[in-house]
């Protein structure tokens, strides 16, 4: 963890920055190997095989981790795979206009979703339904999005979780200002309360001018904003060298805050790293990059077909990675948990999921009138004639009149 | 270097004996024959775009090309749109012809800056000396029950920007030869591609490949009638028609006619028409204030001033941002809309 | 939160004895006083842009303001428009009324998708749960002699996009009052500022610091008269009251309104005075393509149908982009063309 | 010189590249000190006392530079500096609307110009007179962008110099799809017709997506591109801290491409490293961020003014390290060069601007024809019709016709 003084104290020994400023051939041989895991770079604190790697760097971050919280992180992956299954399942049935899965990122999102403090602010993309959960958004709540009776329905600020944004890269922008107005009122330093900010994005959005502007906001305004990029190896047919040569937690180098790199399928690492990063952030020490190295499981939505640019080989390999699976694994081997208690997990999930789909399939449409509201928050002469010429028209077929 | 696209000549011949000149098409494989047709005829084109590559787009209209000509004249692009249509422009200053994929027209807008800055301005900057024949192809339009973004019309913006050539098709045959006389003309051009048609069996049409193309920056009366002028372009040229058929039904000749070219217009058919019917609906998708309809009732008004026997009537989108899709039915112009209007026009 | 606009009660008091209430201001000192009262009334206030702190921006519309109210008010920020407009939405999520000023209406479309995609649509979006009151002034318009992208009027644009409020002042009483406002409209507002007009010294104008302002989305008649209506905005509201009293010397009255909410539009004043004068020529620097001014035409023509006795005509710019600033006298609307259009709109 | 073979293999012996992300306190500090050399990090082979110094990595690229060439150099700064502000004068004179000056930024721009080849392409922004110059565009067609007769008016393709870019940032993109363009035309490789893209862009531009765009881009398809960023320590009134924590060179390090600084006020060694950069891109090691070290001497144009925000100090400070004047020490001391000559350039420079004063003078306006021409590569009947109606309009008045 470092401190301020760290961070504005000069020190000797290092090298020339010119030098420094020309990566080596490996690193960037390392960004053309999108599909590796990056050796090294990855800080795993759980391991594919359910075992528990020890960090100096990170163990701190999980003093308060005892069986209990590991039990409720595996609850929490449980029920948000069966739930994202469960909505995937409804797209197909048509009570769904389109899903966008999360299916794989279930560690990314449930760690560093529970390594946020209440006072915390969340900006999602548009498939961080494991976040939502972790916010305290019901899940119903997300299904209008994707059944289309609205464009996001919840309580952002209670929750402290913004609106999805589909437009990619805005809210990492959008981001920044928040966390610049969190610095400013004085919510960064050493009190219990103070704030800070995530912004969670993908592996492609890494290219768009809005993201970049947002590590130039942050850097300058020492914003406390976690950039949280979810590299699920895909954006949409696009394998990561489409977007960049050097591993993408390294291009928070040329801005001058830290980047790292986290196996993404490991919830107690994404917790660790997220915490530490937000920790520092709350201190005055951010922003902070995390890549989270996972993988896209299923279709980028509904609506994608992978066959056609991706081999079922890698989905393969990826699966002896799974994130719950791991957690369970260690769960059992610690004597966490026993079978009872997954199967009561299973069954709490499925019910969680019976519930989804029973809201799901009651739930109305929208009203005619709700088109032309909130469009402004004070009444427009203009849009009310409009409401009122419509509404008319609209009534009259119901009357079996004319049109 | 390229022929004037104004010429009536056909740009492409059939490149196999063993191809049928004919084929029955939907819109969106026709533009997949008018691009592959363009990439044979001329080497310099190139397609760049998000996933337009081994996906063939996520409406599959680049199916096939970058397996048949290349990973160098299919380039999937990396995720930003000011990227695509800032190194189109300078691909195009090499003497490149590319043409961009906008996934869906609600992600245009990160590119919008290059594409008025200097994509429609860099041939009026340079009186002429540097051309910059890039195509914009966007997929827009609503009803296919998505998302937000995924469903707008915000082809009058570009309209209001001088400089940029901006057309719409709205049939499998204009879809085959419009995107081969844009990618032919040395003009940036926004091509607006009717999305919830892409794959409409029902406009399924025989594609003659060696026919003679009409004009690209021309509108055409698709339906001749008496009773008064409707006006659409894209998407809304269907729902016209068919309003159209309606009212015949019921007894009133609709004459119905598509833009085409969006901006500059070609209002002279309109106004020709409406000197004729003295009434005139202008349906578009798009939200009305400030757009393209806005513009053609400012002109017929002036133009045909004293042949007008009701206002021109606009149906249009609301203005508001697009709805949730499970209202969209009441937001989209459709064929109940459009009667409803010419009835008020009749009337007046 | 704050109260709203549309009332008509003063948004601020005088803040010292000292300070007179009512002083003779330009209308870009008076946009500076009354970002100041802003600042004075509301501490969540923030002002954003390229060089609005030491500098006061290069046209000096912020000067003062860094050193009375600090950096954490008035933001230098880094050079780029989409993270001035998304870092301010988010500024405004968290409860802060950011200010942002684009340097020149050029340089606008880098923020274009941010205004678009996220300004315009989170209060719809959310049903109104998420406010983002961003006021982005907007220095616009041409006459100043300068090279590209510092003389464009590309408010048409953003009259398009539903959720935005477009608002534009033509004197110091309005640059005062409109911009606090602005300021304090929960909505998003594209606050258009005549450029070369700020200094101009024959429209310094006494502002009373406690008069009631009129309500901010409302147009104003701004000169009475039978014979024909002119309709225009910002900085061609002067060259229409300035034709006016030329034709005033014909013997010719000409009613004048000022627009002033440019989107969404008030059109009733000039509907109502269109019935009266049956001739109305619409007037704007702006291309006339799908334009504010083809709106008008477009409403007026369907609203004053039988009242026209001739069609709405538009003295506009050029449908080119806006030309070398040494041709710049032909293409803006001056006092000779707006004469001429009432000449061709009385003789119709 | 790196060889495409030094970037595709790797190596032994780096260290973690996490850590290598995390930028040390000195790292972030140099950033904030934005009006310091840098010290060590900078590339100089001329000092502001005209003392060469060597340079195993550089003077590879100036075995051809004799007295002759310094001569030439020497003589290319003084012209376009006179030009400059003869430029100056005149618009203070009424005679152009605008000027943009190079002041101080003569051997970034003169070096920088001189290392390419007749081939390559440059991209420019609005203050590149000097690389325009450099270029054989004649400073007579700079004139009508700031007398507002025309938009840019020069032989773009003949001189290998697009039009100049007022938006900050575009011409980043542009110049990234020109050099693609390169690559794909197959011009890029050991043949003595390989040819390199060089675009220019300011300190302040660094901020703007469109040159990160520009930064994915390149790196992404090896684009022949050297990125010049002329940090002249101001963005208009602010100063290169708002933009960045780090120095700017040090971008490049994010991207996984070379990034190096150079005085830029030292014109040998502007001619060395961009020559070394532009060898890069021809070979195919492209791309290579150039940050010039220099200042700005002068307003940032005509209508600035500049004591609103910066001591005077500052500009005492670095008229010491004035660019011209190193070299014409050291052609003193060296031998290359006598008072005779330098008075002839003085008298030539004196006679280059009194003609470039004469013309601008002698500039007619356009007609008003214009105004509508070259709108669309081929007629349009709505522009041509607003055309006619518009000049028999005007033609009335010139007939002394009523309106
Ligand atoms: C500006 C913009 N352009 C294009 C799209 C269409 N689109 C939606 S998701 C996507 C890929 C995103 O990939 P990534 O950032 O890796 O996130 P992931 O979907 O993998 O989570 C694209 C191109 C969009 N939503 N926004
Ligand atoms: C997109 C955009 N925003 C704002 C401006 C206005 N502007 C012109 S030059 C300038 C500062 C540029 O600074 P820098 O990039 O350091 O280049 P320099 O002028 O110092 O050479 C600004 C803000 C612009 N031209 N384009
Ligand atoms: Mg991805
Ligand atoms: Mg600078």
């Amino acid at each position: 963890m470092s401190s301020p003084e760290q961070w504005t104290r000069p020190q000797s020994g290092a090298g020339s920055a010119a030098t420094a400023a020309q990566p080596s051939p490996e690193q960037v041989i390392a960004g053309l190997r999108a599909t590796t895991e990056g050796g090294a770079e990855l800080t795993q604190l759980l391991t594919p095989e359910g075992e528990r790697l020890p960090s100096p760097q990170f163990d701190p971050y999980l003093t308060d981790v005892d069986a209990e919280t590991l039990r409720g992180l595996y609850r929490d992956m449980v029920l948000v795979r069966r739930a994202d299954r469960e909505c995937n399942a409804m797209q197909r049935q048509g009570q769904l206009g389109i899903w966008v899965p999360l299916l794989g990122q279930e560690a990314a999102q449930v760690g560093s979703g529970r390594a946020l403090q209440p006072q915390d602010m969340a900006f999602p993309s548009y498939r961080e339904h494991g976040v939502a959960y972790t916010r305290g958004v019901d899940f119903t709540e997300l299904l209008g999005i994707f059944r289309c009776t609205d464009h996001s329905q919840w309580d952002f600020a209670g929750h402290r979780f913004h609106p999805y944004t589909i437009v990619i890269g805005n809210q990492v922008l959008n981001a920044a200002g928040y966390a610049m107005g969190q610095k400013f009122e004085g919510k960064v330093g050493e009190e219990p309360d103070a704030e800070a900010t995530i912004c969670y994005f993908g592996d492609g959005a890494t290219s768009q001018g809005d993201v970049h502007e947002g590590f130039v906001w942050a850097a300058v305004y020492d914003a406390p904003l976690v950039f949280f990029c979810q590299n699920n190896q895909w954006a949409i047919s696009e394998p990561t060298e489409r977007q960049s040569r050097l591993p993408l937690y390294q291009r928070a180098r040329g801005y001058g805050f830290p980047g790292i790199r986290v196996d993404g399928n490991d919830v107690l690492a994404c917790l660790a790293v997220t915490r530490w990063a937000l920790e520092e952030c709350r201190r005055g020490n951010g922003p902070v990059l995390i890549e989270a190295y996972t993988y896209r499981m299923d279709a980028h939505t509904t609506t994608d077909d992978p066959t056609r640019y991706r081999l079922s080989d890698e989905l393969e390999a990826w699966k002896l990675k799974d994130p719950i699976e791991r957690v369970r694994v260690h769960l059992s081997r610690s004597g966490g948990a026993d079978q009872d208690y997954f199967d009561e997990v299973q069954a709490e999930a499925d019910r969680f999921a019976a519930e989804l789909r029973d809201f799901c399939f009651a739930m109305p449409d929208p009203p005619p009138e709700r088109l032309f509201s909130s469009v402004y928050s004070e009444p427009s002469p203009q849009l009310d004639a409009q409401r009122e010429e419509y509404l008319a028209y609209h009534a009259g077929f119901a009357d079996g009149g004319h049109r | 270097m390229a022929a004037p696209v104004t010429s009536a000549k056909p740009v492409t011949e059939t490149h196999t004996e063993t191809q049928a000149t004919v084929q029955k098409l939907t819109i969106g494989k026709a533009l997949n024959a008018g691009l592959r047709a363009a990439m044979e005829a001329d080497d310099k084109v190139i397609m760049m775009g998000e996933d337009v590559g081994k996906l063939g787009g996520v409406f599959r209209i680049t199916d096939g090309l970058q397996k048949d000509f290349g990973e160098h004249r299919v380039l999937d692009t990396p995720l930003a749109e000011s990227g695509i249509i800032g190194t189109a422009v300078g691909l195009a200053v090499r003497g490149f012809r590319p043409v961009c994929e906008i996934q869906f027209e609600g992600f245009i807008f990160p590119g919008f800056d290059q594409i008025s800055s200097q994509l429609a301005k860099l041939h009026y900057r340079t009186q002429g000396e540097v051309k910059v024949p890039v195509v914009i192809r966007v997929p827009f339009g609503g009803g296919i029950g998505a998302v937000e973004h995924h469903s707008e019309s915000p082809e009058s913006l570009f309209s209001h920007i001088a400089g940029l050539r901006v057309v719409s098709c709205s049939n499998p045959v204009d879809a085959y030869w419009m995107i081969q006389q844009a990618i032919r003309c040395d003009d940036p051009v926004l091509f607006f591609e009717p999305k919830r048609l892409y794959h409409s069996g029902a406009l399924k049409a025989p594609v003659d490949t060696t026919a003679t193309p009409d004009p690209l920056f021309a509108s055409r009366t698709v339906r001749q009638g008496t009773a008064a002028t409707v006006v659409a372009y894209g998407p809304s040229v269907p729902v016209c028609l068919d309003a159209a058929s309606a009212a015949a039904e019921e007894g009133r000749s609709l004459e119905v006619i598509d833009l085409r070219t969006l901006s500059p217009l070609d209002l002279e058919p309109v106004f020709e028409s409406v000197r004729r019917t003295g009434r005139l609906i202008a349906v578009s998708e798009a939200q009305s204030e400030s757009s393209i309809t806005s513009e053609i009732a400012a002109r017929v008004q002036q133009e045909c001033f004293y042949s007008l026997e009701a206002p021109v009537l606009r149906v249009t989108g609301f203005d508001t941002p697009y709805p949730p899709a499970k209202l969209e039915e009441h937001y989209l112009p459709d064929l109940d809309r459009v009667l409803h209007a010419v009835d008020r026009a009749l009337e007046w």
